[in-house]
């Protein structure tokens, strides 16, 4: 699937340039031009195909990494551009878009589950068992306490309304999925996700 | 390493030979920026800032969507907005994407006194070769856009390279890939003129009768070109220069001061040689320094 | 979207009303510049504010905001005055001849059926006169008074050009200007799209805003058109998704609904769902529901959903309200109804309405989980922050966990976009530190849920214990193999019956149609059955081949539903199968079947001669002028003012605003006057952020650092506010204190004799991330929503606005 | 012993010294950011960036260092009307017939001329190159008004040079002229040759009275 149709699309001014860059003579001739400019930083990245992960447009996206996914080696995202082989994009990206390396490096990115204790002043780190296990134990009890089998005329409702989820507007449909079928078997029905605000 | 090939150069800041120019035969490239389709949106910035790696301290907002508020060593490329009222009293919003015109005659590698700090490749880029830039500033002084700044940790000179990096690897520059609407354009320049007729006919069907291309011929044209809807007042544009060109100021410094101010020193020098070769050295005669100790001699005596 | 971002291109007029295209989409926004360079096509944009799309249009019109209903029901009037509707696919295509029931009125506002007391309609009397047969009557030859077409006409008759500037502020020329522009498309081989999002979803009447274009699109024959449609620009990348996946209060995949307390067993349930057709030879899709419910029941529960148990119909939670949405959930925390909330990849302290009330509902929670790669304010609701939040965390005994996530660049699935796209992408690297992905933590908790239900009992497990949950890595589950359970596979051999072939057992389904309701088949979301088949994954196809460039690649990823990339496309071809748009054609009649660059939304080979309506998911076949009980306030739209709003509503004063909208009681207070609060505000998007996310990117906080509102020159002299000077935005719910922009981009719009000023609030900034602190809109904005949607006022309210010092903090 | 005739004092020659020391340096560094020819000077600096940096600063020095000059040689320098003699006669003076021009005070002419044309430069030159020094004044001034300046700063420097060339030909031309400025001292006959109307003023006061001195 990986076939490149670049040459098939016509695009104004994207296509005409696209046409026009062949003719440009850097190829060979440019040795003096290739040794006085900058490197090319992604001459030995690894390419990876991505969607943007913010509006609706879901423009194609190419993420370049440092490393080549050997075992030994962790990679590093050092630039995202637009897929030129994208049918709505076309290589373009807009402003948050062109800016989704400084997201993903974002120096408030979180890197380990934090838990702030009643009236607590500031967040300690705790472990991923501590938090998964606090969780499951309050919502069990809360379940346990306030889940609705039956309605007053006796029909089964299985509903479960003092905990609620929102779920995420930048989650896989794979993700949503699963997520629908854990709340949906709690019997939660405060839920809901980001597609009115 | 640069000059061991330098035969893609056609211009080279204060090289007083001419670069070797055996190779006639490459095209050369321009940017178009269609101005009429340009949604101010700042791809271009965001898109120069990740692939340069420039990041720029958060400012502040100043009364504008104007953001960062000017050019800086790590701001390249600036949309300039400007809301404006046009004779009909309607409004228009015209927004510029402002940064190196990359000129066919550039004012910044006229002024520049480091030797092969500023360059011209075949293709008509103009690129800032850092490790040769000195920081003086003339660039500032030559460039007839206000476009170079230097910065104040390394006193080196930037601007716009017209991602030259890119370029020489067949891509198209970071703002011209990102641009969501095809408002920058890049390719040779005879295609992006035929493109720019294409977009002034539109332009003019749409009711914009002075509709036309900037390509400035004071300096000799641009390799970065704007479709504006207003060509007979590029100054609406965020003071886009209406007739830009390299200074008067700065042709009289960098072109007929350099040989006439070199010549008058040689003069002097020559003439005082010259002099002294012919007429000697004045010098104190035996008669002379008689006379001297005579009238010394008086003046002891004086009470 | 119904249509592609590509198919843009092949508009002749473009209409952005109800949305900012190029700030908020500006890489879609592309195919309107195309549209305008390669078709020749006009830009008109409908904006309180000009805008940067306004900054390309061809047409600019001024609107106050909350009153598009009001300026396009002057649309529809004009184009019935001046005829200028494509009479052939009304006549075909819509329910425009189909006879309304005798008790169906409209008076003084208000709808037949309204209780006052409930705040409801009694929708019975919003139907069609049936016949003997159950068929809606209809006449063909609109004379009768009550088909649809007359009583729209009468309906609309108040919206003169007059009324509209009245209401709108719009200037009359400007408005007659758009509707020109808008009828030039009647014409069968024009097409005119609308490109809308949130500038109409958030409003108290959102969902008719949007209603009321559809019709307009109806009448001049735009829908299922190449270069037409109800485009709606969805926000997230994958909310489409989440809602095509049913992650809402009342929703399962799909869009079927969840069961209520009155559907008591599943026939009662099913009663509801399997729409009999309303006009002889109709399709209505919906009534293969069963075959979809029960295939999911079987995704969901597996073996366990038996006939015997009702495929475990009790199994799914029952709703007692409408919709348990965010705003209510909001009241029941501040009631002290809720225990425990968690928030994935979600900060609603900054999206939802009135901060004040969503700061104190979470101070009521006894735990919050927050699931997300960025340090959201929602998850330092607790934290004091200053006057951008004031808390006082001894005080908060909610017990916070902040969980770090994986984003888009460190995990594999696919999105939905827009225009229903199912793409797949790929990781690019590990997450920071010990990020997990939602998979891993979401499956982190049920699987700690599930052990201490099986050592402890507690509360009827059945459905926690009885879910499927049959991957490789139990702990951690594929992405792809989610997928495929999505898509369903058949559980024993199949024999499709009309051409013998056999489905083996276990094999992945190609389409929705192979879908049974005997517990034969499972499918976790029936319409994305054909995105992972035994051919592989569909949605991550690349061929970017686009037959007669016209805007659709087919091969390019998959759309629901059935790859079908433009919706009732049938529509795109008149009675006989021949293409509006010769130009154009999407498909076509060829004799035998239906042919073309699209998959068909219409039986491939029902013959044009059988009179199957275009809209086959609809009973009647038809469009609807004329909603029947679809819509809670009412069949036809109706201007109502925003629930704060500085005029009276000079077409019904008794009734201002939306009749049915939901106010509950403490937030009625909540509400200003135009007396303390004269200016209207409007909240939006800045073309450099994305919600409250990207203030974390650097680049994206140093192209729009800092907090700010937009008034116009008039208003600013008045209250002697200077270009980038502070003021201070109050409503009856919060202030902020920014920076002001004053511009000539707002103009007082003279609403009924009076002048109006118009604030735009932009909504990006919060306490953390690395843009400058700020309030946030929301801080601002009214908790009341739409009517149907509970969708959030955001776009239209009341504030005052003064000159003010820096604060000392800034 | 000899008689001689202080003509500068310690304090005057350390002064103009270090302003030539200065102005040198400031030819140099100058001349390399001027001509492409000459950008070879600037590795007397330790390269481009180096040159850049020092020249303004050692302008500031040379402004402080004339402006010792100044003050302890404007009084000497006032034109008068012999001057303007002295002047037209100098195509005598230049065709070392001196004798045949008027007598001459303290300073001729042609010095007071070079005093004059200094006094006016130097502090030109510091004015402009504030102007166009970017790293502190970069942002001061409109571009146009530091284009002036450049243009200014460039055409005081030739100037300047040319000057300085003729005062340093004339140290040269004049014999022992240099030893005036080195060891401080003339002979009774040099200033008989060159500043006749000098020497015989010298008995007018004690001050004068004090210049002569005896040397070994």
């Amino acid at each position: 699937m990986a076939l490149t149709r670049r040459e098939f699309i016509k695009f104004t001014g994207l296509g005409l340039a696209a046409s026009s860059l062949g003719m440009l003579g850097f190829g060979a001739a440019g040795e003096a031009q290739a040794a006085a400019v900058r490197p090319f930083k992604l001459t030995h990245a690894t390419e990876t195909r991505n969607t943007c992960t913010y509006c609706s447009v879901a423009c194609g996206l190419l993420i370049y990494s440092m490393g080549d996914r050997a075992k030994n080696a962790r990679s590093n995202i050092i630039h995202i551009e637009g897929d030129p082989d994208h049918p709505v994009n076309r290589g373009t990206l807009c402003p948050k878009g062109a800016a989704l390396l400084d997201v993903v490096h974002a120096p408030t990115r979180l890197k380990a589950p934090r838990y702030r204790p009643p009236g607590g002043t500031d967040f300690k780190e705790v472990s991923w068992d501590f938090a998964l296990d606090r969780i499951a134990r309050l919502m069990k009890d809360d379940r346990d306490k306030n889940f609705i089998a039956r309605n007053a005329a006796g029909t089964t409702v299985n509903r479960w309304t003092t905990v609620g989820m929102l779920a995420a507007s930048a989650s896989s449909s794979e993700t949503s999925y699963l997520t629908w079928k854990v709340v949906r078997s709690l019997g939660m029905v405060v839920f809901d996700n980001q597609a009115r605000v | 390493m640069s000059d061991l090939q330098s035969q893609d150069y056609v211009r080279r800041s204060a090289s007083t030979m001419t670069p070797p120019s055996a190779r006639s035969h490459e095209d050369e490239v321009a940017k178009l920026i269609d101005v009429s389709r340009c949604i101010g949106c700042k791809a271009c910035q965001s898109a120069c800032m990740e692939w340069n790696d420039l990041r720029q301290e958060v400012g502040h907002f100043e009364g504008s969507y104007q953001n960062p508020n000017d050019l800086s060593p790590s701001v390249w490329t600036l949309m300039r907005f400007a809301e404006y009222e046009n004779e009909q009293g309607n409004l228009e919003w015209l927004i510029r994407k402002d940064g190196c015109m990359h000129c066919e005659d550039p004012g910044c590698l006229k002024a520049c006194p480091a030797p092969g700090a500023i360059v011209q490749y075949a293709n008509g880029i103009v690129d800032f070769i850092s490790d040769k830039c000195i920081g003086c500033g003339y660039c500032v002084k030559g460039c007839p856009f206000d476009i170079p700044r230097i910065s104040k940790t390394d006193h080196k000179s930037y601007k716009c390279t017209l991602c030259s990096d890119r370029v020489t690897v067949g891509l198209e520059p970071a703002c011209v890939k990102a641009c969501p609407t095809g408002a920058i354009m890049f390719g040779t320049k005879a295609d992006m003129k035929h493109q720019a007729e294409d977009r002034i006919v539109d332009l003019k069907s749409r009711g914009f009768n002075n509709a036309g291309l900037y390509d400035p011929q004071d300096v000799g044209g641009t390799h970065v070109m704007y479709v504006l809807h207003h060509a007979d007042k590029p100054s609406l544009y965020s003071g886009l220069p209406d007739k830009p060109g390299i200074s008067m100021m700065v042709e009289a410094w960098k072109g007929v001061m350099k040989p006439l101010a070199l010549a008058g020193i040689a003069l002097a020098t020559v003439v005082g040689f010259f002099h002294y070769m012919i007429k000697g050295p004045n010098e104190v005669t035996e008669a002379d320094e008689a006379e001297g100790a005579r009238v010394l001699d008086e003046t002891e005596k004086t009470p | 979207m119904t249509n592609t971002w590509q198919d843009i291109k092949n508009a002749n007029v473009v209409v952005v009303m109800g949305g900012n295209a190029a700030e908020a989409h500006p890489c879609g926004f592309k195919w309107v510049i195309e549209a305008k360079i390669e078709n020749g096509a006009k830009l008109v944009v409908v904006d309180p504010r000009f805008t940067r799309t306004a900054s390309v249009a061809d047409y600019y019109a001024p609107i106050r905001p909350g009153t598009d209903i009001a300026f396009l029901n002057g649309v529809i009037r004009y184009l019935l005055e001046k005829d200028a509707i494509q009479h052939q696919y009304v006549r075909a295509y819509t329910n425009a001849g189909l006879i309304v029931k005798e008790g169906y009125s409209f008076q003084d506002g208000l709808f037949s059926g309204y209780n006052e007391e409930k705040h409801s309609y009694d929708k019975s009397s919003w139907d069609y006169e049936l016949d003997d047969k159950g068929f809606a009557k209809s006449d063909d030859t609109w004379q009768d008074p009550r088909c649809v077409i007359n009583l729209l006409k009468q309906h609309v008759s108040r919206y003169t050009p007059e009324m509209v500037s009245r209401i709108c502020g719009t200037p009359q020329d400007k408005f007659l200007h758009v509707c020109e522009l808008m009828a030039s498309t009647s014409a069968p081989d024009k097409a005119m799209t609308s490109l809308f999002a949130l500038g109409w979803t958030q409003h108290s009447v959102g969902s008719q805003n949007i209603r009321t274009m559809a019709m307009v699109q109806l009448l001049l024959g735009n829908i299922g058109v190449a270069g037409g449609g109800m485009n709606a620009l969805r926000g997230h990348s994958n909310i489409q998704g989440l809602t095509d996946v049913g992650l809402l209060s009342n929703l399962m995949p799909g869009y079927m609904t969840l069961p209520n307390d009155k559907d008591t067993d599943l026939d009662t349930y099913m009663s509801t769902k399997l729409f009999k057709p309303l006009r002889p030879g109709q399709t209505s899709y919906w009534q293969n529901y069963r075959k979809f419910f029960v295939s999911f029941q079987k995704a969901m529960f597996g073996d366990a959903a038996t006939q015997e148990n009702n495929w475990a119909y009790d199994w799914l939670p029952k709703l007692d309200i409408p919709l348990y949405d965010i705003i209510k959930a909001f009241e029941m925390m501040n009631n002290g109804q809720m225990t425990g909330y968690i928030c994935q990849g979600f900060n609603p302290l900054q999206a939802f309405p009135d901060r004040g009330r969503t700061r104190s509902g979470l101070s009521k929670l006894k735990f919050l989980v927050t699931m997300d790669p960025l340090d959201t304010e929602t998850s330092r609701f607790w934290q004091d922050f200053g006057p951008q939040n004031p808390a006082k965390s001894a005080e908060i005994q909610t017990e916070v966990f902040q969980l770090p996530t994986t984003c888009f660049a460190e995990e594999n699935g696919s999105l939905v976009n827009s225009a229903r796209w199912l793409q797949w992408h790929w990781k690019a690297a590990d997450g920071p530190g010990e990020a997990k992905s939602d998979i891993w933590i979401m499956t982190g908790i049920y699987k700690r849920l599930l052990e201490l239900y099986r050592k402890e009992g507690g509360a009827f497990p059945d459905p926690l214990l009885n879910v499927t949950w049959k991957y490789t890595n139990p702990s951690d589950p594929d992405p792809e193999e989610l997928a495929k359970e999505m898509n369903g596979r058949a559980l024993t051999d199949l024999t499709d019956a009309a051409t013998g072939a056999v489905t083996k057992a276990g094999t992945l389904l190609d389409g929705f149609a192979q879908l049974r309701d005997d517990g034969t088949t499972m499918s976790g979301c029936w319409i994305f059955t054909g995105c992972f088949t035994e051919k592989g994954n569909q949605m991550a196809r690349r061929d970017a081949t686009d037959p007669r460039e016209q805007g659709i690649a087919p091969n390019w990823a998959w759309a629901w539903p059935a790859n079908r990339r433009i919706l009732y496309n049938r529509a795109s071809a008149d009675p006989d199968g021949k293409p509006w748009n010769p130009a154009k054609p999407v498909i076509s009649w060829n004799g035998t079947r239906w042919v073309g660059i699209d998959t068909p939304d219409y039986g491939p080979t029902v013959k044009p001669s059988d009179g199957v309506g275009p809209f086959i998911m609809n009973a009647e076949g038809m469009g609807r002028l004329f909603a029947r009980d679809q819509m809670g306030d009412g069949p036809f739209p109706e201007h109502y003012e925003p629930l704060e709003s500085p005029v009276e509503n000079v077409l019904h004063p008794k009734v201002k605003s939306n009749p049915i909208a939901r106010v509950f009681p403490d937030d009625r207070e909540k509400f200003g006057d135009a007396k303390s609060f004269p200016y209207v505000a409007t909240t939006y998007r800045l073309t450099e952020h994305f919600h409250f996310w990207t203030k974390h990117a650097l680049i994206n906080a140093i192209l729009q650092p800092e907090e700010f509102v937009e008034i116009g020159e008039v208003l600013a002299k008045e209250k002697g506010i200077t270009q980038g000077g502070w003021v201070k935005v109050s409503s009856k719910r919060g202030e902020i204190v920014c920076k002001a922009y004053v511009t000539k981009r707002i103009k007082p719009l003279t609403v009924d004799g009076k002048p109006t000023h118009v604030i735009g609030v932009p909504l990006h900034w919060g306490f953390t991330g690395q843009a400058r602190k700020g309030y946030g809109a929301n801080t601002l904005t009214p908790p009341v929503g739409d009517a149907n949607t509970q969708t959030p006022e955001f776009k239209a309210f009341l504030v005052n606005v003064e000159k003010t010092s820096a604060p000392v903090t800034a | 012993m000899k008689t001689v005739i202080t003509r500068y004092t310690t304090v005057n020659r350390v002064n103009h010294w270090l302003t030539a020391i200065c102005f040198v340096l400031m030819v140099l560094s100058g001349l390399s950011m001027f001509h492409p020819m000459l950008f070879w000077l600037s590795e007397l600096f330790g390269g481009g960036q180096w040159t850049r940096a020092v020249h303004p600063w050692i302008g500031c020095v040379l402004l402080v260092s004339y402006i010792g000059l100044i003050v302890q040689f404007w009084r000497e320098n006032l034109w008068h009307r012999e001057d303007t003699q002295w002047v037209k006669s100098i195509r005598e003076v230049v065709e070392n017939n001196e004798e045949n021009a008027p007598p001459v005070g303290r300073n001729n002419a042609g010095q007071k001329l070079v005093f004059w044309s200094m006094t006016l430069l130097i502090p030109v030159l510091f004015l402009t190159g504030l102007v166009i020094w970017e790293v502190y004044f970069g942002e001061a001034t409109s571009i146009p008004v530091q284009r002036a300046a450049a243009l200014i700063h460039s055409l005081a420097a030739v100037a300047a040079i040319i000057v300085w060339i003729v005062h340093v030909y004339a140290g040269i031309w004049v014999r022992d002229s240099v030893r005036a400025m080195t060891q401080g001292y003339v002979t009774p006959g040099w200033a008989w040759r060159h500043h006749r109307k000098w020497l015989k003023e010298l008995g007018s006061d004690q001050h004068g009275k004090d210049l002569i001195r005896k040397r070994p």
